[in-house]
C-alpha cells in the first residue's frame, strides 16, 4: 500500500464507526422485511465493531485525526481518536452487537414498525460520535443525537411506565443539556475556541485561571448529571427497567459511561490546570453515589431495578477514581470502566433471560439453578465482578482503585475509599439476595418455567464469557489502561496530535471590502 | 399495515370527517386568501433556500417557513397541500445531506468536503453551484418533513384518549 | 506448586462435564485433583526446603501493572499446609463417594469441592499478597456455594449467606490491609516487603487492625464466630474439609504469616491473645450445650481456633512451635470426628445426642475411631492432643495468671464436651426414634469401609502423633524456618517431668470431672443463662438496619415526585455551580449608555417571562411565551444576527402552533398549589439560578484569548463559496453539527409519530409489559395524593 | 449592553426554573422553553456584543463574530426538536395518568420492600436469617437433653 492511501485510510478511520451506523441506520428506515432489517442492523453493528477495533489498533501509534470538510482544527470540526476515545468506541460497538442480537432474538413487531432498529442505530452513531469528536460543541450535538435517540427509544411503545419515567428522563436531561450549551458558550466566550485540543492549548497557556475553572465546573455538573451521579441522576433507575431488554442493556452499559468519558476527556485533556476544585467535587459525588447505588440495589426487588442501581454504583466508583486524580487512579478507573461496561451488559442480558424464563420481573422465582445452571454460573460470576470480588476482573480494577485511594493520603480520599469498600459489601449483599431468591430455593409447584430459546440465551452467555476473558486478560487490560492514562497525563500528546506543530496563525478581523470580490476564485 | 399507509389514511380521515376539537376552520374567504398566501410563502421559502448561502436564509429558515405555510394551509383548508406523507421527507433529506458528505469521503477526501463553482449559461448568466447547497437542501427536506409530521401527528391525537384505564 | 493449585480448578471443570455419565464415581476423579498437592510432600520431606533451605518459588504473571502475580512460595509452613489440605481433601472426597445419596447433584458438589480445595491451596502457597487476597475471597465464594449446596432448605441458604457476608466483611479489611502494606512496604510480595519501612509507616496500625479483622472473621473468632455453626448446613464431608484443616484455618494462617510483620507490635499480641482465649472459652462453653453432634463439633472448632489464634498471637518462637504442633493435631482429630458424626448420621438417621446411646455395640469400629479422636481433642494422653495442650499451657504460663485461668477453664470445658460426645457410645442401646415414636432407621449396621477408612486413617495419625511424638515434631520442624522458630529448642514429649504445665493439666482434669459429674446442673445453668445480646442478633440487626436504611433512603430520594427531585438536583448543581461562580472573580462591566432600541426588547422579554408566571389561562400563557420568543428574536436582531432572528421567529410561530394543538387536550393552564416551604425553596432556587447565570455571564466576559472566528470571515467566500458566513459555517465549516442537528429533528419526528400512534388501547403491549410484577400505579397515585 | 442582557437572561432563566419546578405538566415544558431562550441569548452575549455589521460579506465590515450565531442556530433547532418531543411525551403522560399533576405521577421504586404486599424477595422466609437455637422454641429438645443428662449422671 502506498503511503498516500495509508494516510487517507488513517484520516478516514475515525469517522467510520460513526458513519456506519448513521448511514445504515438510514437504510433501516426503508420499509423492509424483518429479515432484511435484522440482517442490516446486525451487519451495521458488526461493521462498526470492526472499524472501532481497527481504529483502536491504529491509535496505538498516535492520535488519528479526521478533518471534516477539509477544514483544519480548530476551525472545522475534527474527529480525533486517541487511545481513550477508540477504546470507548470499541466497547460501545461491542455492546451494540449484543444489543442488536437481542433485539433480533426478541421480535417486537409494534416497536419495530416504529423504527426501533433505525433509532437504535442512530443511538449507536450518537454514542460513537460522542467518543470520537474533538470539539466541545460537537460533543453537545453528539449528546443530543444520542439522547434524542434514547428519549425516542425510552418512550417507544408508550406504556404507562415508559411515559412516566420517560418524562422524568427527558426533563432532567434537557435541563442538563441547557447547562451544557451555556458551558459551550462560556468556553467560547472566554477561550475563543471550541476544539478540545485548542482549548487545552489555550488554557495551558493561561495557566490556572478561575474563570476557566468555573467553566470546567459547569461542565462537571453537566457530565455528572449525564453520568447519573447522585444527586443529579434520579432519572436513571426508573428509566432503564422501563424499556425493552435489549435497549435497556445498551442504555445501562454505555449511556452513563458517555458522561464519564466526557468527564475524563474534559478534565484530563482540557481543564487540567486547576484540578483541586473538580477533584474535590468528584470525590464527594463519587463517595456518595457509590453508597447510594449500593443501598438502592438493596432496596429493590426487581431484576433490572436492582441492576440499574448497580450501574449508579459503578458510576460512583468511576467518579471516585477520577477525583483521585493520579495516574494510578486514572489507570484503575479506565480498567474499571471497561469492566463495568461489559459486566453491566452481561448482567442485563442475564436479567433478560431470567425475566423471560420466570415470566416476571421480580426476583423471586426460586430454584432456577436447577433449570438454568449455566445462567446461574454466569450470574454468580458477574455478581462477583460487580461486587469486585476475586477471581473477577472487577476485583483487579477495584483493587487498583482502592490502592490509588489509599495512596492518595488525604482525608477525603480515605473517606471515599472507605465508602467504596462499604458499598461493595452492600452490593454483594444485594446480589447475594438475588442469587438466593432466584437461583436457590424450591421452585413452587405449578408456576411455569418458560423455555427461553437459545438465540436469547446465547448473548448472556457470550457476554459472561467476555467478563471471564477480561479477568484472564486483566494484565493486558491494565497495561492498555496504563498506556492510556499516560497518554492522557501528558496532554501535549493529544494537542500535538490534533493541532500539529507550529503556531496557529489567526487572520486579522477582515474589514469586509477585501473579500468583496475575490480574485482567487476556484 | 405499514406506518405510511396508516398515516395517509389518518390524514384523509381527518380531512373527511371534521371532528370536534379539530383545528379546522372552514371559512371560504380564509381558504382563498390562504391559498394565495400559501403560494407566495412557498415561493419566498424557496428563494430563501436558494439565497441562503449568500444572504440570510438557508435550509432551516426556508424549511421552517414552508412548514408554517403548510400548517396554515392545513388548518385553513382541512387537508394537506402535500399528497405525500411528510415523514418520508426525513430519510430522504438525511440521506441527501449525508450523501453530499459521503461522496468525497468515499473518494478519499474529507467527509463533507464541499465544492463549488460557476456555470455560465446564456439564460441565467453566471450561476453558482455548490455542493453545500445540496447539503442545505437535505436540511430543508428534513426540517419540512419533521415539522410537518410533528404538527400532523399532534393534529391526529384523539382528544379523549386514555392510554390505559388509569382512571 | 502451580500445578497443585491449578489441577483442582481444572478438574472441577472436568467433573462438572463428566458428572452426568459418571454419577457418584465422579468422586474418584475429583480425588485425583488433589494428587499434586500430595506430591508436595516430596519437596517437604527433603531437607532442602523444610528446614532452613531455600523455598521453592514459582511465579506466573497475571497483572504485572499492579504487581499481581501468582507467586507460589513453597516454604516449610506452606508446603506442610498444602499437604494437609491435600490429604484431608482427598479423604473427604473419597468419603463423600460413599456418603452422598444417589440423588445428589454430583455435577455441582465435586466441582465446588475442588474449586474450594484449589483456592485454599492457592491461599496457603501465595507469597503475593494480592493473590493471597484473591484466593482468600475465592474460598469465601466456594464455601458459600458448598454451604448452600442443599439450597432448598432455608437454613442452608441463610447459613451460606451469613458465612459469605461475614468473611466478605473481613475480606474488605484484608483488601485494604494488603493495599496499605504494599504502599508502605513498596512491594506486593510478602517476602519482598520492606519490613522496616512498614513498621515505621503511619499505615502500620491501620493495616494491622484490618488484617486482624480479616483473620478474626475467617477463623470465627469472637464476635464473628456466628457463621461457623450455621455453616454446618453443608453436607458432612464438606464440613469435615472446611472446618478441620482449611477454610477456618485461613485466618490462622494469616495470623501466622503476618505475625512475622506485625508481631513486633505489642498491639498484635495484645489484641489476639485475649480474644483468642475468650473465643476458646466461649466456644467450648457453647459446645457443651449443643445437642446436635455437628453443632457441638462446630463450636468445638470455634474453641480450638481460639486456642490456635492465641498461640500464634504470642508471636514468639514458643507459641508458634506449639501452635503448629496443635494445628496438625487438630486437623487430624477434627476431620476424623466430623467423619464419625457423618457415619452416625448416615447409619442412625439422626445426630441428636438425646436420641442416641449405646452405639458402641452397634458400631464398634466407629466407636474405636471416635474414641481415639475424642481423646486427642480432649487433650488426654497418650494422644497428640495431649502433647500440644501441654505446650499450650507452657506458652500461656508466660502470658499472665488471668490468661492461664481462662485457658484452664476452657480446656476443662473441652474435656467435658468431649465426654458428652463420646457419651453416646455408652449406656444401653436404643434405636433412635423421631418425635412421633417412629424408628428412624429400621436396620442398623456398621458403616462400610468407604466411610470408615478415612476417619480411621486420621485417628491413626492422631495416635501416632501421641505415641511417637518425634513424628509430629519432625513435621512441625518443617515449618520452623518459615515461621521463625527454627531456633526454638522445645521438643514434643508425652512425659516431660512434673512441670507447672502438668499441674495445670491435673487441675483441668479435676475441673472436667466436676463438670461431667454435675452435667445436668451445668446444662440447666446453660439453658437458663442467656446473654441479652448475641452476635447473631447483631448480625440480624445490622442486616435489618441496612434494609430499612436502604428503603428509607430510596423512598426519600428516588421515590420523590419529579419536582422534588428537580429541586434536589438543582440545589446540588447550584451549590457546585455557585461555588464555581464565587471563585471566579466578578468583572462588572461599566454601565454603558443603553441604546434605546434595546429597551422594547427588554420590556418584551420581561413582560413575557413575568406574564407566563402569573397567567392562569393557557392561551395567554402560550401567547406570552411566544412574545418572549419574539422578544429574543428582536434581541438577535440587535445583536446583528439576522439568520437567528428569522429562525427564532419562525420556530416561535411553529412552536406556538404545536402548543396550541396540544393544549386542546390539556385541562387548562392551572397552577397547582405548592406548599409554603416548597414555594420558598422554588423562589430561592429560581433566584439563585437567575443570579448565578447573570454573574456567570458577567464573569466570563473576559475574552482571555482571541476568538478564532476571523478565519471564518476570511475563508467563507474563498473556501466555502458563500457570503452569508453563518450559513457557510452551518453547512460547511461545521456541517457535521448540522448533520447531527437534522438527525435530532428527524428522530423527534419519528418519536412523536410513534408516541401518537402507539399505546392506544390494545396496541403495543410488548413483552416487558405483559410481565406481571409491577404493582399498580393507581394505588400509589392515591397514596401520594393523600399525603 | 452586556450587563443589561446578562440581567435579562438571568430573569428568563429564573422564570424558567420557577416554572420547571411546577406541578403542572405543561408549566414544566414551558419552563424548559424559557431556559432555552435564556441560554441562546447567553451564548451570543458572552461572545461579546458589538454594534458592527452582521456577518454577511455583502455588507461593509467589520463584522460581529459569526461562530456563536451558528452555534445558537443549531441550539435553537435542537431545542425546538426536544421541546416538541417533550410536549408530546407530556401530552401522552397526561393521557396515561389521567391528570396533569407531575407530583402525583407516582414512582414505585420507592416501595418499601418490607410492606406487607407479598413482594418479598424470598417468600419462603421473611427474616434474613433463621433464628439460632438460642432464640428459638427449642425448649422441648433442651428438656429431652436435660432428662438424658440427669439419667446418665444420676
Amino acid at each position: 500500500m502506498n503511503p498516500e492511501v495509508g494516510e487517507v485510510i488513517t484520516s478516514a478511520l475515525p469517522l467510520a464507526p460513526i458513519l456506519t451506523p448513521l448511514g445504515l441506520g438510514l437504510l433501516l428506515l426503508l420499509p423492509l422485511r424483518r429479515g432484511w432489517r435484522v440482517g442490516l442492523a446486525l451487519a451495521s453493528a458488526l461493521l462498526t465493531l470492526i472499524f472501532a477495533l481497527l481504529l483502536m489498533n491504529a491509535t496505538l501509534g498516535g492520535v488519528l485525526v479526521s478533518e471534516l470538510g477539509g477544514w483544519k482544527a480548530p476551525f472545522g470540526i475534527v474527529m480525533a481518536a486517541d487511545r481513550l476515545g477508540s477504546f470507548m468506541s470499541a466497547l460501545a460497538a461491542l455492546c451494540g452487537v449484543f444489543t442488536v442480537w437481542l433485539m433480533a432474538a426478541q421480535p417486537d413487531p409494534v416497536r419495530e414498525r416504529h423504527h426501533s432498529f433505525a433509532l437504535t442505530s442512530f443511538l449507536f452513531a450518537g454514542v460513537q460520535l460522542s467518543f470520537l469528536t474533538g470539539d466541545l460543541f460537537n460533543l453537545f450535538v453528539a449528546f443530543e443525537v444520542m439522547l434524542v435517540a434514547s428519549y425516542a427509544l425510552a418512550v417507544l411503545g408508550s406504556t404507562r411506565e415508559q411515559l412516566r419515567e420517560g418524562f422524568r428522563y427527558i426533563v432532567m436531561n434537557l435541563s442538563a443539556s441547557a447547562l451544557l450549551v451555556v458551558a459551550c458558550g462560556l468556553a467560547y466566550g472566554t477561550l475563543g475556541t471550541l476544539n478540545f485540543a485548542h482549548l487545552a492549548q489555550r488554557s495551558a497557556a493561561l495557566g490556572p485561571n478561575t474563570t476557566v475553572t468555573a467553566v470546567g465546573v459547569l461542565l462537571l455538573i453537566v457530565f455528572a448529571a449525564k453520568g447519573a451521579l447522585f444527586p443529579l441522576g434520579f432519572w436513571l433507575p426508573g428509566t432503564y427497567p422501563a424499556v425493552p431488554h435489549a435497549t435497556g442493556a445498551f442504555f445501562a452499559a454505555v449511556l452513563t459511561k458517555v458522561g464519564l468519558y466526557a468527564l475524563i476527556r474534559v478534565f484530563t485533556t482540557v481543564f487540567g490546570q486547576d484540578p483541586q476544585l473538580p477533584d474535590t467535587l468528584l470525590l464527594v459525588l463519587g463517595a456518595v453515589t457509590m453508597l447510594y447505588g449500593a443501598l438502592g440495589a438493596l432496596s429493590q426487588r426487581e431484576w433490572r431495578r436492582i441492576l440499574s442501581f448497580t450501574v449508579v454504583g459503578s458510576v460512583g466508583y468511576l467518579a471516585f477514581g477520577l477525583g483521585l486524580d493520579s495516574p494510578d487512579a486514572l489507570r484503575g478507573s479506565l480498567a474499571y470502566l471497561a469492566v463495568s461496561v461489559v459486566v453491566t451488559l452481561a448482567m442485563f442480558l442475564i436479567a433478560a433471560v431470567a425475566e423471560r424464563a420466570s415470566g416476571m420481573r421480580l426476583v423471586r422465582a426460586r430454584g432456577f439453578i436447577e433449570f438454568l445452571p449455566l445462567l446461574a454460573a454466569c450470574f454468580l460470576l458477574c455478581a462477583l465482578t460487580v461486587a469486585g470480588l476475586p477471581p473477577s476482573a472487577g476485583f483487579v480494577a477495584k483493587y487498583a482503585l482502592i490502592r490509588a485511594g489509599l495512596e492518595g493520603g488525604t482525608v477525603l480520599a480515605g473517606i471515599a475509599t472507605a465508602s467504596a469498600l462499604i458499598s461493595s459489601f452492600i452490593t454483594l449483599y444485594a446480589l447475594l439476595r438475588v442469587w438466593s431468591s432466584f437461583f436457590w430455593g424450591r421452585h413452587p409447584q405449578g408456576e411455569p418455567v418458560r423455555r427461553v430459546r437459545w438465540p436469547e440465551r446465547l448473548p448472556a452467555y457470550l457476554a459472561s464469557a467476555l467478563v471471564v476473558a477480561l479477568a484472564v486478560f486483566a494484565g493486558p487490560l491494565l497495561g492498555y489502561a496504563r498506556a492510556t492514562a499516560d497518554e492522557l497525563g501528558s496532554n501535549g500528546y493529544y494537542i500535538l496530535g490534533v493541532m500539529g506543530e507550529g503556531p496557529l496563525n489567526l487572520p486579522a478581523r477582515p474589514k469586509g471590502d477585501d473579500v468583496q470580490e475575490p480574485e482567487d476564485g476556484p | 399495515m405499514s406506518p405510511r399507509r396508516a398515516a395517509k389514511r389518518a390524514v384523509k380521515a381527518v380531512a373527511d370527517r371534521p371532528q370536534p376539537g379539530d383545528l379546522l376552520i372552514n371559512d371560504p374567504i380564509l381558504k382563498t386568501i390562504s391559498r394565495a398566501a400559501f403560494a407566495l410563502v412557498m415561493l419566498f421559502a424557496l428563494l430563501l433556500l436558494w439565497r441562503g448561502h449568500n444572504a440570510p436564509g438557508g435550509g432551516f429558515i426556508a424549511g421552517l417557513m414552508t412548514v408554517g405555510a403548510l400548517i396554515l394551509h392545513r388548518i385553513a383548508n382541512g387537508d394537506s397541500a402535500l399528497r405525500l406523507d411528510p415523514v418520508k421527507f426525513i430519510p430522504w433529506g438525511l440521506a441527501l445531506s449525508l450523501t453530499t458528505g459521503l461522496v468525497p469521503y468515499l473518494l478519499g477526501r474529507s467527509f463533507l468536503k464541499s465544492d463549488y463553482g460557476y456555470i455560465t449559461t446564456a439564460l441565467t448568466g453566471e450561476f453558482e453551484w455548490a455542493t453545500a447547497l445540496l447539503f442545505d437542501l437535505g436540511v430543508y427536506l428534513v426540517v419540512v418533513g419533521a415539522g410537518l409530521s410533528l404538527a400532523y401527528a399532534l393534529i391526529e391525537v384523539e382528544p379523549t384518549e386514555l392510554v390505559e384505564g388509569d382512571r | 506448586m502451580t500445578l497443585a493449585v491449578l489441577l483442582p480448578l481444572l478438574m472441577a471443570a472436568v467433573c462438572a462435564l463428566l458428572a452426568r455419565p459418571l454419577g457418584r464415581r465422579t468422586g474418584y476423579l475429583a480425588a485425583l485433583g488433589f494428587a499434586p498437592a500430595l506430591l508436595l510432600a516430596v519437596p517437604l520431606a527433603g531437607n532442602s526446603v523444610g528446614v532452613g533451605g531455600t523455598p521453592l518459588v514459582q511465579v506466573t504473571n497475571w497483572v504485572p501493572e499492579l504487581g499481581l502475580e501468582f507467586a507460589f512460595r513453597g516454604d516449610g509452613f506452606s508446603l506442610l499446609f498444602a499437604v494437609l489440605i491435600g490429604v484431608i481433601g482427598a479423604l473427604a472426597t473419597l468419603y463423600s463417594v460413599a456418603y452422598l445419596s444417589e440423588r445428589e447433584r454430583f455435577g455441582r458438589f465435586y466441582p465446588f469441592l475442588l474449586l474450594f480445595g484449589g483456592s485454599m491451596l492457592g491461599l496457603v502457597l501465595s507469597d503475593n499478597m494480592i493473590a493471597l487476597f484473591a484466593f482468600w475471597e475465592m474460598t469465601s465464594v466456594t464455601s458459600f456455594l458448598l454451604i448452600g449446596l442443599w439450597h432448598t432448605r432455608s437454613e442452608a441458604r441463610d447459613g451460606a449467606i451469613k458465612a459469605f457476608l461475614v468473611s466478605a466483611l473481613g475480606g474488605l479489611g484484608l483488601l485494604a490491609a494488603v493495599a496499605l502494606l504494599s504502599i508502605a512496604g513498596d512491594s506486593t510480595s510478602l517476602s519482598g516487603l520492606d519490613l522496616d519501612a512498614v513498621r515505621a509507616s503511619p499505615l502500620f496500625v491501620p493495616a494491622l487492625l484490618l488484617t486482624l479483622l480479616a483473620a478474626f472473621t475467617k477463623s470465627a473468632q469472637l464476635p464473628f464466630h456466628l457463621w461457623l455453626p450455621t455453616a454446618m448446613e453443608a453436607p458432612t464431608p464438606v464440613s469435615a474439609f472446611l472446618h478441620s484443616a482449611t477454610m477456618v484455618k485461613a485466618g490462622v494462617v494469616l495470623v501466622a504469616k503476618f505475625g512475622l510483620i506485625f508481631g513486633t507490635s505489642a498491639l498484635w499480641g495484645g489484641v489476639i491473645v485475649p480474644l483468642g482465649l475468650a473465643t476458646m472459652f466461649w466456644g467450648s462453653w457453647r459446645a457443651l450445650k449443643q445437642t446436635d453432634l455437628k453443632a457441638l463439633l462446630a463450636y468445638s472448632t470455634v474453641s480450638q481456633l481460639g486456642l490456635l489464634m492465641a498461640l500464634y498471637g504470642l508471636a514468639d518462637a514458643e507459641g508458634r512451635f506449639a501452635a503448629t504442633a496443635h494445628l496438625l493435631n487438630h486437623a487430624a482429630f477434627k476431620a476424623a470426628l466430623f467423619f464419625v458424626v457423618g457415619i452416625i448420621d448416615h447409619e442412625m438417621g439422626t445426630r441428636e445426642t438425646f436420641r442416641l446411646s449405646g452405639l458402641r455395640r452397634k458400631l464398634p469400629l466407629t466407636f474405636a475411631v471416635a474414641l481415639l479422636a475424642t481423646l486427642s481433642m480432649a487433650g488426654l494422653p497418650p494422644l497428640g492432643g495431649f502433647i500440644s495442650k501441654e505446650l499450650f499451657y507452657e506458652a500461656m504460663l508466660h502470658a499472665g495468671p488471668g490468661f492461664i485461668a481462662v485457658a484452664v477453664i476452657g480446656s476443662a470445658l473441652t474435656l467435658a464436651y468431649c465426654a458428652r460426645l463420646i457419651g453416646i457410645f455408652f449406656g444401653d442401646f436404643q434405636a433412635p426414634e423421631d418425635d412421633g415414636g417412629q424408628l428412624l432407621k429400621p436396620q442398623i449396621h456398621e458403616a462400610g469401609p468407604g466411610l470408615l477408612l478415612p476417619p480411621a486413617l486420621l485417628a491413626g495419625a492422631a495416635l501416632l502423633f501421641g505415641l511417637l511424638p518425634a513424628s509430629a515434631e519432625w513435621l512441625t520442624r518443617r515449618a520452623g524456618a518459615a515461621l521463625d522458630f527454627a531456633g526454638h529448642g522445645g521438643h514434643l514429649y508425652l512425659w516431660h517431668g512434673v512441670t507447672p504445665a502438668l499441674l495445670l493439666t491435673l487441675l483441668t482434669w479435676g475441673l472436667a470431672a466436676l463438670l461431667v459429674w454435675q452435667a445436668a446442673r451445668v446444662y440447666f445453668l446453660q439453658v437458663h443463662l442467656e446473654l441479652p445480646i448475641s452476635s447473631n442478633r447483631i448480625y440480624r440487626g445490622v442486616l435489618d438496619g441496612l434494609n430499612t436504611l436502604a428503603s428509607r433512603v430510596i423512598a426519600g430520594t428516588q421515590g420523590l415526585a419529579l419536582p422534588d427531585q428537580l429541586r434536589i438536583t438543582l440545589a446540588a448543581a447550584g451549590v457546585m455551580g455557585g461555588y464555581a461562580v464565587w471563585r471566579a472573580p466578578q468583572v462588572f462591566q461599566p454601565l454603558e449608555p443603553l441604546p434605546l432600541s434595546t429597551l422594547p426588547i427588554a420590556v418584551l422579554l420581561v413582560a413575557g417571562a413575568l406574564g407566563v408566571l402569573l397567567s392562569r389561562n393557557r392561551l395567554t400563557a402560550v401567547i406570552l411565551t411566544g412574545l418572549t420568543g419574539f422578544g429574543s428574536a428582536a434581541a438577535f436582531l440587535t445583536m446583528r444576527a439576522p439568520d437567528l432572528a428569522l429562525t427564532q421567529l419562525l420556530i416561535e410561530a411553529i412552536t406556538v402552533i404545536l402548543f396550541l394543538l396540544v393544549f386542546r387536550y390539556l385541562p387548562g393552564f392551572r397552577s397547582l398549589p405548592r406548599s409554603r416551604v416548597r414555594r420558598v425553596i422554588d423562589v430561592g432556587l429560581a433566584g439563585a439560578a437567575g443570579i448565578g447565570t447573570t454573574l456567570l455571564i458577567l464573569a466570563s466576559l473576559r475574552f482571555l484569548s482571541p476568538p478564532i472566528s476571523p478565519y471564518y470571515l476570511e475563508n467563507a467566500y474563498k473556501g466555502g463559496g458563500g457570503k452569508n458566513v453563518v450559513n457557510v459555517i452551518l453547512v460547511d465549516f461545521r456541517g457535521f453539527d448540522t448533520l447531527g442537528e437534522i438527525m435530532v429533528v428527524g428522530m423527534v419526528a419519528l418519536a412523536v409519530g410513534s408516541l401518537v400512534r402507539l399505546g392506544r388501547r390494545g396496541q403495543a403491549r410488548s413483552e416487558t409489559d405483559t410481565v406481571p410484577g409491577t404493582p399498580d400505579l393507581q394505588t400509589l397515585d392515591l397514596q401520594q395524593r393523600r399525603s | 449592553m452586556e450587563t443589561l442582557f446578562a440581567v435579562l437572561i438571568g430573569l428568563l432563566v429564573a422564570a424558567g426554573v420557577f416554572l420547571l419546578l411546577s406541578r403542572t405538566i405543561i408549566r414544566v415544558v414551558l419552563g424548559l422553553a424559557f431556559i432555552a431562550y435564556g441560554v441562546n441569548l447567553a451564548i451570543l452575549t458572552v461572545a461579546g456584543l458589538r454594534q458592527e455589521s452582521p456577518p454577511l460579506l455583502t455588507l461593509e465590515g467589520p463584522y460581529v463574530d459569526p461562530l456563536p450565531q451558528a452555534l445558537v442556530l443549531t441550539a435553537i433547532v435542537i431545542g425546538f426538536g426536544t421541546t416538541a418531543l417533550l410536549l408530546t411525551v407530556a401530552l401522552r403522560a397526561y393521557q396515561v395518568a389521567g391528570h396533569d399533576d407531575v407530583a402525583a405521577f407516582g414512582d414505585n421504586l420507592a416501595r418499601d420492600p418490607d410492606a406487607p404486599d407479598g413482594q418479598h424477595a424470598d417468600p419462603e422466609h421473611l427474616s434474613p436469617d433463621m433464628p439460632e437455637a438460642e432464640d428459638a422454641d427449642e425448649t422441648d429438645i433442651q428438656m429431652a437433653e436435660l432428662e438424658r443428662l440427669r439419667r446418665i449422671t444420676r
